[in-house]
């Protein structure tokens, strides 16, 4: 059991840690891009980010297994360019945590985007820093509490989420079970010594990471003070 | 790709994963080819084949989904009974509670749920048999699956449930339940597959006849099933505590003859 | 040289304006509260969305049509009227956010430089947040500098600094505009701040360009939307000998200005600021008084403000001088056009050009 | 089948409704004291509030279910007054999905607190508002989209949820049993028909009202403009 | 009254200060950029935390020890040096917030009132982001009167006013603090704002307050802090009579000096102000002059600024005058202490008490 939890636990972190990368990649943009859209479709779009959340994991999971199937066209086509199937796969895994957390990482993102004063891009501006540059030396910095907290709800759900990641995973060991996979196995089979293991690990694990991080954040503030 | 020549990909339902936890490392023993055990619910894994899970055997906790997948053609051969699930009623707090223990219940009681676990179903044919079924005197609490419903019970929720007995035994638990009479429910057809799109397929069925081994049958019955060929005999051909076991074991005698045929 | 053609509608307010400014010097923007200043600004800056307007700085088309500079790539420096200091960067990074991002080939000030002038040694680790309003500015106004921009735009960059402050920094931004020939443009409510720094001037009223010219000539004309008690005339002059007591005289149309200040060089260029109010009129050349400045002046013109005052219209030689004064002592003067009078003002302020 | 989707429907939304109450009343001042600590537990806290995101669900569930047995303290006192055991009722229910959700909700509101602009707070103080005043004429009008976000956060979390609300309430039709367990059941025992409408239904009705709010909450902005 | 003894420690900075204020008229604080003076308003309206201090308002204690009362039970009103406008509110509904929630029995100005005499009526219903620099400047100051407070503190509140605007609003101060005996704590860089709607004056300079006293007395004083060519008088007087011209006649200690105002009432006490740079010294009793001020006084002292400037000081009977004269017309008329010598000055600026 216990090298099956190191397995389980490794990959759990791997799938964390890139979901966590490419939601940020993804969610940057796309926060930015709503939150100074004006457009009309913009409650829709924001809506449909929204809407894995409302889903029981299990059923999105359900409906993500049919559209990864290589009977369905994007598994098809995964299956083409690759050569393996996207569900039951690593690959898969993260593709599904992405698309089920993407809503955790980009709504706290676009708030704090419209939250931002638009005077500093304007002088920033003015001091001839471009789009790009605008946003990474003045949105990121602005933005980094929020941008902490979008980066750990994305982490921390996938790393809580399950029902999804059984789902999409089958549950294989050493390839797509993760730890809240086995913890869940070990109660289903009343294995009470392991699970309590393991959710004491898991909590452990988080808070001394969740403390760190918000130690870390607790820097010297840089939000607007009174003065 | 190339490790998968000697890993044995089996899917299994989770109530029975402890049980097959031991008899796959004592394959793995005797062949040297690993096995790797993916639980999940029945329906689970057969959404999951259907959508193509790599996986080799599919030890399901009921008939119905192998019947499915044969017909879809996604299996090699036909399905296999492995073992026979059993249901109990078990109070905890009882030392010996009876049949009457049941007729005159009153209040909440744990099961799974009769649509999606063969346990669940099974409990309902109990209640049924007692017309206790729709009862409002009675309180169905259900579980998601036969897992929870014991969970109800053994975190003390609620005060008792249909549970399967293969549970009470993994907890050595051996008094405070009833083991219900065998017609009193369908029975639960655990099957067992090979899977069409398995690249080891001889070592799946290899797996399956393996498990079909008196040997391993032996410790499926400890482990709180039938079995589903005559065994020897073991420690538990008679149960060393059945509360009622006169009864019992006359009537496991007719049926496991049924069974056989 | 710039010149644009700008319409921007807003609710109740339109701003529409139509110029051409050869902006060597510097040049600066007054009117009322509320007429487009800053709103002007924002637009030459790239800062609004204005479509069917058209810009040209030097030979650049910074909009025109479709063809759009955005903001970042006009090379402007812009000073803003809040502040708008980074908060999550101290000091030092707030001043020299700009220099990293400049033209390569852009005439340079160094931060050493500017930080001098500015007094901000002292704050350059701390963060902005906790600068005092004063700092703030001074801080904002480096910033901007540091950028080596090739149009300064400054929104009332002096508002929140006290005088001392405003005496070292005023004579640097007109040592920049002449050194790197950076053109300026220059928001402010206060004429002495606008007759010490700008060279020419808009008067804007209403979204529209009421007036332009020479600051000499806009700040010392008593009408219209300046009319106040604070009209003034700005005189050129050389210098002729830097004497005793600190003091230099001037030939301002061939007549003697005393001025208190002897950093000078004789020959040199200078402009000088009189308040309207500040001179008075003798009609005999008194000598006995502490008043340096006695110019023999023709009185050309007397213009009723009000029933309480009249402006009158002096010349030298060339140039004019105004002077204000009560009607009450007007007629006990019987001051008439044509009479020649002596305009006494004390010894004044200048700016050297 | 019909009726009980509509029942699982109509409890959802209770459940759903009755819980964002509880979070928005439990996390505005949770949230606004964590924004405004200075202390050393702060992160601690902070990690506290976080931790339910890393424990899948059902673990969570089974966890909390040995909490509310009457055999443990809590479970214990909730029987003494009123009676009942807390599992397998709707106030168990409400429980858990507070219990479950509130980081959700706590750490939005958290983060937008922590952007607020103290400055405007010192002048609504000069001007004569006392603390409590301050929060409901100042802080709430000025965080609205954090707060709107934070309550559809708590709201699409304890629809979508299922595993805990599948182990605590014991599905209950009428009861406790939620929509997300009937989609899971349909789709548990392949009634593929039936899962597809629940799932429509669900993202159909999340669609429309996702969007009426963010429609609603396109009102003439008030963020902070560049001027 | 108001007394405190305050102690704020800050990296780098330290205020301390202990001191008494009458506080029944308006009191200015003027120093250095960075010199404490917002900070110190900060602290007396409760914003900042300063354990081991004290503050006592009229029978109130705001602070001593462990008491320590909220900024929103000390009824001050406060005008931010950077406005503070509620961004998620109208203009009509920030002006009206401290409105709801002032103190019953206060004395009210009416929103009306204020409306008018800022022309902020037009502004209503806009959000306030849409606003005008100046335009938010008085909507914040028309936000803090209409709190109805006991005291009235006001950082740099006219910083971004054109003059108009500032001519509007002081009379309207200065009558504020008369008809609801408001006491009024203002802070300005400005010193003819200060000269204008001060009574009495703090100096301060590093976290300390260097001097104080009456507005006369201290923006007379050319010495210290306030060394530059700023210095001015402040006299009292009494209107004597309101004459031709739309001129008025005062009496000050005996001498007469006219002011261009006539919408005065005989026998009315009045303040001039008077720029020491704006005086001229005669000899002689010169009458041909447009000059209609001019005061036969002695001369007491004369103090050397630099080698360019001196300052006179100039007696009247009771109340001294303050010239600024170069040491070159100094020489030349061979001015010595004990002389009689006329004070020349143009009308003068004048604020109605
Ligand atoms: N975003 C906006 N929406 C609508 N009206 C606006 C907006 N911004 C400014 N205005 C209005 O446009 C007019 C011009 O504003 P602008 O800021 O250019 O004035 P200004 O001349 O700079 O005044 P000040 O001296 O007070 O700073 C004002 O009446 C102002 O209220
Ligand atoms: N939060 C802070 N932390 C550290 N130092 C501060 C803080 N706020 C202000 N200071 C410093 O305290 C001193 C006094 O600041 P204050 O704002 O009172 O100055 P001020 O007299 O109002 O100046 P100004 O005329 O420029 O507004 C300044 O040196 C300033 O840098
Ligand atoms: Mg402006
Ligand atoms: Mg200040």
């Amino acid at each position: 059991m216990t090298e099956q939890v190191w397995q389980a636990l490794i990959i759990t972190l791997q799938l964390a840690g890139v979901t966590t990368a490419i939601l940020m990649v993804l969610g940057l943009p796309l926060a930015w891009k709503l939150s100074s859209m004006t457009s009309r479709v913009r409650p829709a779009l924001e809506a449909l980010v929204a809407l894995p959340m409302v889903l029981p994991p299990t059923v999105l999971g359900f409906y993500l297994l049919v559209a990864f199937s290589p009977n369905s066209l994007p598994g098809q086509l995964w299956q083409d360019i690759t050569g393996s199937t996207l569900a039951f796969s690593f690959s898969g895994l993260v593709l599904a945590s992405v698309f089920y957390s993407l809503p955790f990482v980009v709504q706290p993102l676009q708030r704090a985007f419209e939250q931002l004063d638009r005077g500093l891009l304007e002088a920033a501006a003015t001091l001839g820093a471009s789009p790009l540059d605008r946003f990474f030396s003045i949105v990121l910095p602005q933005t980094f509490r929020p941008l902490l907290l979008a980066a750990s709800l994305g982490f921390a759900h996938t790393v809580g989420e399950f029902g999804v990641v059984l789902m999409i995973g089958g549950n294989i060991p050493g390839e797509t079970q993760v730890l809240s996979i086995a913890l869940y196995d070990a109660v289903e089979t009343q294995d009470f010594a392991s699970a309590h293991l393991i959710a004491g690990g898991l909590i452990g694990f988080a808070l001394v990471l969740l403390t760190a991080l918000y130690t870390l954040d607790r820097r010297p503030s840089r939000k607007k003070e009174a003065h | 790709q190339t490790v998968s020549a000697d890993v044995l990909r089996v899917a299994v339902a989770s109530n029975f994963r402890p049980v097959v936890q031991e008899l796959a490392d004592s394959f793995s023993r005797q062949t040297g080819h690993r096995v790797t055990l993916s639980s999940a619910s029945s329906g689970v894994l057969y959404n999951q084949i259907v959508h193509g899970a790599p996986f080799d055997v599919f030890l399901s906790a009921d008939s119905e989904r192998p019947a499915m997948l044969e017909k879809e053609g996604k299996l090699v051969g036909k399905p296999q009974t492995y073992a026979y699930g059993r249901l109990v009623f078990w109070q905890p707090l009882n030392a010996k509670p009876d049949y009457q223990t049941i007729t005159e219940w009153r209040g909440r009681i744990a099961i799974a749920n009769p649509e999606t676990a063969p346990y669940g179903l099974a409990a309902k044919q109990v209640l049924e048999h007692f017309h206790l079924w729709g009862d409002s005197r009675i309180q169905l609490l259900q579980g998601a699956n036969i897992q929870q419903a014991w969970q109800f019970v053994a975190t003390g929720n609620v005060r008792a449930g249909f549970v399967a007995l293969a549970q009470l035994r993994a907890d050595k638990i051996d008094s405070g339940y009833l083991l219900l009479r065998d017609e009193l429910y369908t029975p639960i057809r655990q099957d067992a597959a090979v899977i069409a799109g398995s690249k080891n397929q001889p070592l799946a069925e290899q797996f399956v006849r393996f498990l079909l081994d008196n040997a391993q049958q032996a410790f499926i019955q400890d482990a709180g099933y039938y079995p589903v060929r005559d065994v020897q005999p073991t420690r538990d051909a008679q149960p060393v505590v059945e509360p009622n076991a006169g009864s019992e074991s006359k009537i496991e005698s007719t049926y496991t003859q049924v069974y056989k045929g | 040289m710039l010149s644009f053609d700008i319409h921007l509608e807003r609710s109740g307010f339109t701003l529409s304006v139509n110029e051409q400014l050869q902006l060597v010097d510097i040049t600066g923007i007054m009117g009322p509260s509320g007429c487009g200043k800053t709103t002007l600004l924002r637009c030459l800056a790239g800062l609004e969305k204005i479509p069917g307007s058209s810009i040209q700085f030097r030979d650049v088309i910074w909009q025109r049509e479709r063809q759009y500079l955005p903001a970042d790539q006009r090379q402007v420096g812009y000073i803003f009227q809040d502040g708008r200091l980074f908060p999550h960067l101290n000091v030092r990074d707030n001043l020299t956010y700009g220099v990293k991002r400049r033209h390569p080939s852009s005439n340079h000030l160094t931060p050493d430089e500017v930080i001098d002038w500015l007094d901000i040694e002292a704050l350059l680790a701390r963060p902005v947040q906790s600068l005092s309003g004063g700092q703030r500015q001074r801080v904002a106004i480096g910033r901007a500098l540091l950028r080596s921009p090739q149009l300064l735009m400054m929104d009332e960059p002096m508002a929140a600094l006290d005088w001392a402050a405003k005496v070292r920094i005023i004579p640097r931004l007109r040592e920049l505009n002449r050194r790197f020939h950076l053109p300026v443009l220059f928001v402010s409510h206060d004429r002495e701040e606008m007759a010490r720094l700008a060279d020419d001037m808009l008067l804007m009223s209403n979204g529209q360009i009421a007036d332009k010219g020479a600051v000499h000539w806009l700040l010392s004309q008593a009408q219209g939307l300046l009319a106040d008690d604070h009209a003034l005339s700005v005189l050129d002059g050389t210098v002729r000998k830097v004497g005793d007591y600190g003091v230099s005289e001037l030939d301002v149309d061939g007549c003697e200005i005393v001025v208190d200040q002897d950093d000078l060089e004789p020959g040199q260029k200078v402009r000088v600021v009189v308040q309207a109010a500040d001179i008075s009129i003798a009609l005999d050349d008194v000598q006995r008084i502490s008043i340096q400045n006695r110019l023999r002046t023709t009185l050309e013109d007397i213009q009723e403000l009000d029933d309480k005052h009249c402006l009158l219209q002096l010349r030298l030689k060339e140039q004019v001088l105004l002077a204000l004064i009560t009607q009450r002592a007007r007629h006990k003067l019987a001051l008439n056009t044509g009479m020649i009078v002596y305009a006494h003002f004390k010894a004044a302020r200048l700016e050297v050009q």
